[in-house]
């Protein structure tokens, strides 16, 4: 086919015509890949597509695989601080009135844990995951915007080290990971721990949004070409849905903490029921965000789900459109739901039925993703590695935590086990089962693809059968404690509720639990250094990040491949398809169209820049410097802007020109 | 007889049954009449000029007669007489205006029909008169997805304030322009949004701005909801019929708003984006992007 | 893997405008976030505003004058907006530089008048919630406005470069284009919250 | 004691059938799928080789399979959307003609508890413990002076929130006589954990008749020691937040003591009524409480007894 039917103006916008003359600015033309043989194409490229060596090199790097690494292994260590808050909390919980630490430690305790689950491990492992692997994915070269992505990591990170160091230092907020005001509020959290919760949350989630749009455009316009809307991988769909889930409800918590430090900070009466304002409202806003949160948790590990059970099951996921659309309409419904964090509040009991109603309903677009998985796996006879292991043990678990979520949905039920070890039970058997196990059985899936190494199935066996009995022995109990009358977030209980027993065996599960992860952790080190080789396409897998090497090449690939069926490898068994015609002595890549994948533009993607991590600093700054004045804002203004102008400005390399 | 006489409550609400009657004025049940006397004649006359498509015009039909009868159903039956007096009988009223007859009549593509109607010179008359070119060019900018939704945005928000509402209520030209707004600009919004042969299909924007109305509409419902004071007192003094406090007849009209509006344009939204999917790939494959 | 050509891209444009960018998508992406941010707001304003009897809570009604004007001067600055636009998509250099300076002038002039609106809300922020929701609308608007006044500023200067002549900063003029209708578009329901709500309410 | 497993009133005893009812119907739902699971395990079908080719017609079944699946789960749903409107509405009607109206402030971190009534003179203040007479609803009026708490018995009913600015409404029901513990259920600070509350259902006589001592003012003190307790206590700090009728001490910011040894608890369910306890709440609450905000008053020995000695004397 030739190039004039990829440019025809078919399915251009209007606006199109006048481009015809775009080329006003004359184009410097370089050497193509057009009939380059394989070693020289690889030298070009590697050469064009390198981070620069040396400690500033490292740090300017705008590779997706390398932020994304460094993302994945930061996210690691928080889930690692995470469990060690949860640990030291469950030894303090392992009998009545144990003294091993007070209310005021263990307060800091369980909002950290909280924090640092949600915020600083939860969303940024997936994001981590989407940041590597869709790009890979969707065949092209690099994330959009590469440079916003190295900014959202130096933002995530000092985020996270900025709640740690102020947790170090007794700092750290103890009003829990929701912070409700009046008890976050000026009145009743003097000092600066709920500023730190809330610069913080508002300052990580800027990493978070960032990485939601660099998402979006990276599925919608760097598709390889034939890759039209009903052949992206579901994993890509479901990292698209969480994207905009992200876009529209990460927000909702920058306008609540931003209000939050209003009142704290410059004395605004936002939730000041005293002065006009209403303590409610912020629940509002926050659960606005926080129910959408659990989806951005969860849809991208069934998109985990969804890669690794056609690779075992060897046949293409059953019902792909079906599946496709319950990610939609999950992440519609999620919008949807917040109330029902708040039933014990006192809403109006005539919305009762509805919010009833409504909360469930969001069981059936799961419920036909678990149909669907299961058909698929009926066909055939799955090959039982530990990846699938984990998927299974996310099916036992999982269920179990949908269908507390059902119970928790009725609102007279809910108002019995709200706010009590149920509720702890079952978010996380939602959380742990639902993404948790997904991202180990991830883990287990794509470390071979990452390091070019295999992991230890002895190992992972032994992990998995661990944290199945350690999650269950730890967690399942609670459902049972919290019907007892166990509120969550105490710090100690009375010997004469009976609670004593139980409790150590939850602690006695923890610790396995915990244990399970330190296994983990070293399989996954080990296996790094000392691994079998992996092959390019271990599990004999269909979707595109198989069809480079192990480990990826900076550029991802030497050609763009042509898709031609949702499963691009298992279709294309002899030859892969692939585009010619791209510039190698610049980041050149290719912009499709958004529904049908037409090639439309070659862009130049952007070039290692430290601007990015002077930014954050920037940006960091005057946000640590805002807890302890409004002036702050002001006074960074200035360096943020010149960091930003630097950022932008062109340094005549051939990529800012064209 | 005067306009406002003409539009006065009393005959906009059917003569006496205060209580929950038919409304079997004039100034509604007449435009209603019509609509459908022209579209029965239009249609068949288009059916005699061709028999291709039979199955496709009978769904069209279908979906007419569908939504003409909600239509009917929401301006005639006594819920309609029952929303002057019961907030959330109105909004299940303008709801079923909105958010189910204007969506069925879109679907059903009558334009042709009703045109068809029209006596042969007359039908030429109104050609030259869409192609009037300051007319045009206003339909092109108000028929743009985002322009659509603006505009219906605009309506729902504007005659929810307290003032305009109730105005509305004692009223009845106002009343009758409220109806109007929300009717017209639903179908320009649905018209925009909803695929339709020969043009260029939008679906994934209008995915995104069934999503945006769904959301907006339910912060208005959500605030109708949580809203410890009366908006419109006058329109919950029959309350009671319903066995509802006027606070709770408010509620119940907020989650109205809020929980089945808001699943239809979710709904709605689903079944653009199944289409847009399932499209691009068989859109791809006419266009033979082929490798070789 | 073994690999086949089959398909030549050679051909295809460098840049292109509008949608067909993805700097466009990832404006339209934080335009997205940024308007859920001004719609959470203003949602909350109007959440506290049915929540209490008597809104405004006793306090002064602002002067809407200021307000007007600014209304006014962001709603005219539309036209040489999109004439703008329609250059940067030819490309043509000389015009594009004008329209940016006038551009510039007409996102400093509403800041300026800006300056008065705080006086005009009649209100300090920490006298009470309508106080506080009537400042935080107007200094969340403001900052948008700021934010792309400097950046149509720098975009400016990089005009006048010899980098500017080229189709990508042709590209980044557009995508500004773009973000100021959407400054000047969000500043309507706001500036409706603010002056006149107080009023009918 | 405090289950929600072990119902003691109306309310609570339908949600516990709630409850139960949910659990058997989730459990067998998650039975079923782990069988479906289990299935491609134990079937063993063939190995396929070329994984892009689907047998159709085991698509178009399976297709079937899950439809019905995906509509038995919608029943389900609707059947359990239904349930939850009839609990709603028993538990609606279960106050509706209660004659007793008891306002339950929460303060960090005890309860203050004021019985209502049309004579200005019967209105009583008392703290964690509420007395109710068993059998008939009594009205809880919620609402709080500083952050939020949740009030919540789960043998007799569900919790609601205490929110500063606002009041809400949670209608109890003790079916018989005894005493059911709670405890505040949403995180309110450093002792959200020590925030209890008991329920004393008693037969109406008897409840009557406590009304009617605990409006009597304080007990004067009988012995010498007790007598130097009161003089302490009203030149001390102590005076300036606690209240004792009948004595200038009026302090409203913390537990009203007029009848303080007659509860069974001190420090909101944090120790039992003793003199030991007593005394060591009195020296050192922020040992027994860390965080709460009841000072440290410098207290010799003697004074220390004297203070006790003084309050246990509060029947």
């Amino acid at each position: 086919m030739s190039s004039a039917d990829i440019t025809s103006e078919r399915d251009l916008p209007p606006e199109s015509e006048a481009s015809a003359k775009g080329d006003v600015a004359p184009e410097r033309d370089g050497p193509r890949d057009t009939g380059l043989d394989d070693a020289s194409l690889h030298r070009w490229l590697a050469r064009t597509w390198r981070t620069p060596p040396g400690i500033i090199g490292a740090l300017s790097s705008v590779d997706h695989k390398v932020i994304a690494r460094r993302y994945l292994i930061t996210a690691f260590l928080f889930l690692c601080l995470g469990g060690l808050n949860a640990v030291v909390m469950r030894i303090q919980l392992s009998g009545p009135r144990r003294g091993l630490i007070g209310p005021d430690l263990y307060n800091q305790l369980f909002t950290m844990h909280g924090v640092t689950m949600m915020f600083l491990f939860a969303v940024p492992i997936v994001q981590a995951t989407g940041i590597y692997l869709v790009p890979l994915m969707v065949g092209t070269r690099n994330i959009a915007f590469p440079r916003l992505n190295a900014f959202s990591y130096w933002v995530y990170v000092s985020g996270g080290l900025f709640a740690w160091v102020s947790f170090a230092l007794s700092m750290a907020p103890d009003v829990g990971w929701f912070a409700y005001v009046p008890l976050s509020g000026p009145e009743y959290a003097p000092g600066k721990r709920a500023d730190v919760w809330a610069q913080m949350i508002t300052y990580t989630e800027v990493s978070s949004l960032a990485v939601a749009v660099a998402t979006i455009v990276t599925v919608f316009k760097h598709r390889a070409p034939g890759m039209s809307l009903d052949k992206i991988p579901l994993y890509v769909w479901a990292l698209l849905v969480t994207s905009f889930v992200v876009v529209f409800a990460m927000p909702a918590v920058m306008v609540t903490s931003t209000f939050l430090i209003l009142d704290r900070l410059v004395g605004t009466h936002i939730f000041n029921p005293a002065e006009g304002g209403d303590a409610l409202l912020f629940q509002h806003l926050f659960w606005f965000f926080g129910h959408p949160e659990v989806y951005i948790i969860f849809l991208p590990a069934t998109g985990m789900v969804s890669a690794i059970i056609p690779a075992f099951a060897r046949r293409p996921m059953f019902g792909h459109l079906g599946l496709v659309l319950s990610l939609i309409a999950v992440g519609f419904l999620s919008f949807g739901l917040w109330v029902h964090h708040m039933f014990a509040t006192g809403l109006p009991k005539l919305g009762a039925s509805f919010f009833t109603a409504s909360s469930m309903m969001i069981a059936i677009p799961n419920g036909v993703q678990i149909f669907c998985w299961l058909a698929t796996l009926w066909d055939s006879r799955p090959v039982i590695r530990t990846p699938l292991l984990f998927v299974f043990g996310f099916f036992f678990i999982f269920v179990i935590g949908g269908l507390t979520g059902v119970m928790l949905a009725s609102v007279p039920l809910d108002l019995q086990v709200h706010d009590t070890y149920f509720v702890v039970a079952h978010f996380h058997y939602v959380l742990i089962g639902g993404s948790v196990f997904p991202l180990l059985g991830a883990a287990y899936f794509w470390f071979p693809k990452i390091t070019g190494r295999m992991m230890s199935e002895r190992l992972g066996r032994w992990h998995f059968w661990l944290a199945m009995v350690g999650f269950n022995a730890a967690f399942f109990p609670m459902h049972i404690v919290g019907l007892w009358g166990m509120p969550r977030r105490v710090y100690t209980y009375p010997a004469e509720l009976g609670w004593g027993n139980i409790n150590f065996f939850i602690s006695a599960g923890a610790v396995l639990f915990f244990l399970s992860f330190v296994l983990f952790a070293f399989n996954l080190v080990h296996s790094a250094l000392r691994g079998a080789p992996a092959g390019d396409n271990l599990w004999d897998a269909g979707t595109l990040e198989w069809a480079t090497s192990s480990p990826p090449p900076s550029y991802n690939f030497a050609r763009i491949p042509i898709v031609t069926n949702v499963e691009p490898l298992w279709a294309e068994r002899e030859a892969l398809p692939v585009a010619t015609g791209l510039r190698v002595d610049v980041r050149e890549l290719v912009v499709s169209t958004v529904a049908e994948a037409h090639p439309d533009i070659r862009e130049k993607s952007a070039t290692p820049s430290i601007w990015p991590l002077l930014a954050a600093i920037a940006v960091g700054g005057t946000f640590l410097y805002s807890i302890f004045t409004p002036w702050a804002i002001v006074w960074g203004a200035a360096p943020i802007a010149i960091t930003l102008i630097g950022w932008f400005w062109p340094k005549g390399d051939p990529e800012d020109e064209e | 007889m005067s306009l406002e006489a003409f539009f006065s409550t009393s005959i906009c609400y059917g003569a006496g049954a205060p209580e929950a009657g038919w409304t079997l004025a004039f100034p509604i049940t007449l435009p209603l009449a019509m609509l459908a006397l022209i579209y029965a004649l239009g249609a068949s006359r288009l059916w005699r000029r061709s028999g291709r498509g039979r199955p496709e015009r009978l769904r069209q039909a279908l979906l007419f007669a569908a939504g003409w009868g909600v239509l009917t159903g929401a301006l005639v039956s006594p819920i309609h007489a029952l929303g002057e007096r019961v907030f959330s009988a109105h909004m299940i009223e303008h709801e079923l205006l909105m958010a189910v007859a204007a969506p069925l009549l879109v679907a059903a593509c009558p334009g042709a029909a009703l045109m068809w109607a029209l006596p042969a010179t007359l039908r030429r008359g109104t050609g030259k008169l869409t192609h009037g070119n300051v007319l045009q060019a206003l339909w092109a900018l108000a028929a743009r997805p985002l322009s659509a939704t603006v505009l219906h945005g605009i309506a729902i928000w504007t005659w929810h304030v307290p003032a305009l509402f109730e105005a509305a209520l004692q009223q009845g030209v106002l009343h009758y322009a409220q109806h109007a707004s929300f009717l017209g600009t639903a179908l320009l919004f649905w018209w925009a949004l909803l695929p339709r042969s020969g043009r260029r299909q939008t679906y994934g924007s209008s995915v995104m701005h069934l999503f945006f109305t769904s959301l907006h509409t339910g912060l208005l419902g959500v605030l109708l909801l949580l809203s410890p004071k009366l908006w419109y007192p006058a329109n919950a003094s029959g309350a009671a019929l319903w066995g509802l406090s006027p606070i709770e007849d408010q509620q119940l009209a907020g989650l109205v708003m809020w929980v089945p509006a808001g699943l239809i344009y979710g709904g709605a939204a689903l079944l653009l984006a199944g289409l847009w999917i399932s499209n691009s790939g068989t859109r791809e494959a006419t266009h033979a992007l082929r490798p070789g | 893997m073994n690999q086949r050509p089959a398909m030549d891209l050679s051909g295809l444009p460098t840049f292109g405008h509008g949608p067909r960018s993805p700097t466009w998508w990832g404006t339209l992406g934080f335009m997205a976030l940024e308007g859920t941010g001004f719609a959470l707001a203003a949602g909350a304003y109007l959440y506290l505003a049915t929540l209490w009897p008597n809104w405004r809570l006793s306090a002064p009604q602002p002067n809407h004058w200021p307000g007007t004007i600014v209304t006014l001067l962001l709603i005219a600055s539309l036209v040489p907006n999109h004439i703008l636009n329609g250059y940067a998509k030819q490309c043509a250099i000389g015009p594009v530089r004008i329209g940016m300076v006038v551009m510039s002038l007409l996102g400093i002039a509403p800041l300026v008048v800006r300056w008065f609106e705080f006086p005009a809300l009649n209100i300090y922020w920490d006298t009470n919630a309508y106080g506080s929701m009537l400042w935080v609308l107007l200094g969340l608007h403001t900052t948008h406005l700021i934010t792309d006044v400097g950046d149509t500023i720098v975009l400016t200067v990089l005009m006048f470069t010899h980098h500017g002549y080229s189709g990508r900063r042709f590209g980044d003029v557009g995508d500004n284009v773009f973000y100021w209708d959407f400054v000047v578009l969000t500043w309507i329901p706001i500036y409706l919250l603010i002056y006149w709500l107080p009023r009918w309410g | 004691w405090q289950s929600a497993l072990d119902p003691k009133g109306p309310a609570a005893s339908e949600l516990a059938w709630l409850i139960w009812f949910f659990t058997g119907l989730c459990a067998a739902v998650w039975v079923l799928v782990m069988i479906a699971l289990a299935l491609p395990l134990m079937m063993r079908p063939r190995e396929r080789a070329e994984p892009l080719v689907v047998d159709a017609d085991a698509d178009n079944r399976k297709l079937r399979v899950v439809l019905t699946a995906v509509g038995l789960t919608a029943v389900i749903l609707v059947g359990l959307t239904l349930l939850s409107f009839f609990a709603n509405r028993t538990l609606a009607a279960i106050g509706s003609d209660a004659a007793l109206t008891i306002r339950v402030t929460g303060h960090q971190w005890w309860w203050e508890v004021r019985y209502e009534d049309a004579t200005p003179s019967h209105i009583l203040t008392t703290a964690n413990e509420i007395h109710i007479p068993a059998g008939e609803p009594v009205r809880l009026l919620l609402t709080s002076t500083d952050v939020i708490h949740s009030f919540w018995v789960p043998s007799l009913s569900g919790k609601l929130d205490l929110i500063p600015g606002r009041m809400n409404v949670l209608d109890i029901k003790a079916d018989k006589p005894g005493v059911y513990r709670g405890q505040c259920a949403e995180f309110c600070g450093a002792q959200h954990a020590n925030m209890g509350t008991f329920i004393i259902a008693e037969p109406r006589e008897k409840f009557d008749a406590w009304w009617n001592d605990q409006l009597e003012p304080a007990a004067a003190p009988m012995s010498d020691e007790a007598k130097t307790g009161e003089n302490l206590f009203l030149k001390r700090p102590c005076v300036m937040c606690h209240k004792i009728g009948g004595t200038p001490a009026g302090g409203t910011v913390a537990p009203d003591l007029t009848h303080i040894a007659s509860r069974q608890t001190l420090a909101a369910g944090t120790l039992t009524m003793s003199r030991g306890n007593l005394a060591a709440w009195i020296a050192d609450p922020q040992g027994v409480k860390p965080g709460s905000h009841m000072p440290v008053v410098d207290l010799n020995g003697d004074e220390l007894n004297a203070i006790v000695a003084y309050l246990e004397g509060l029947k």
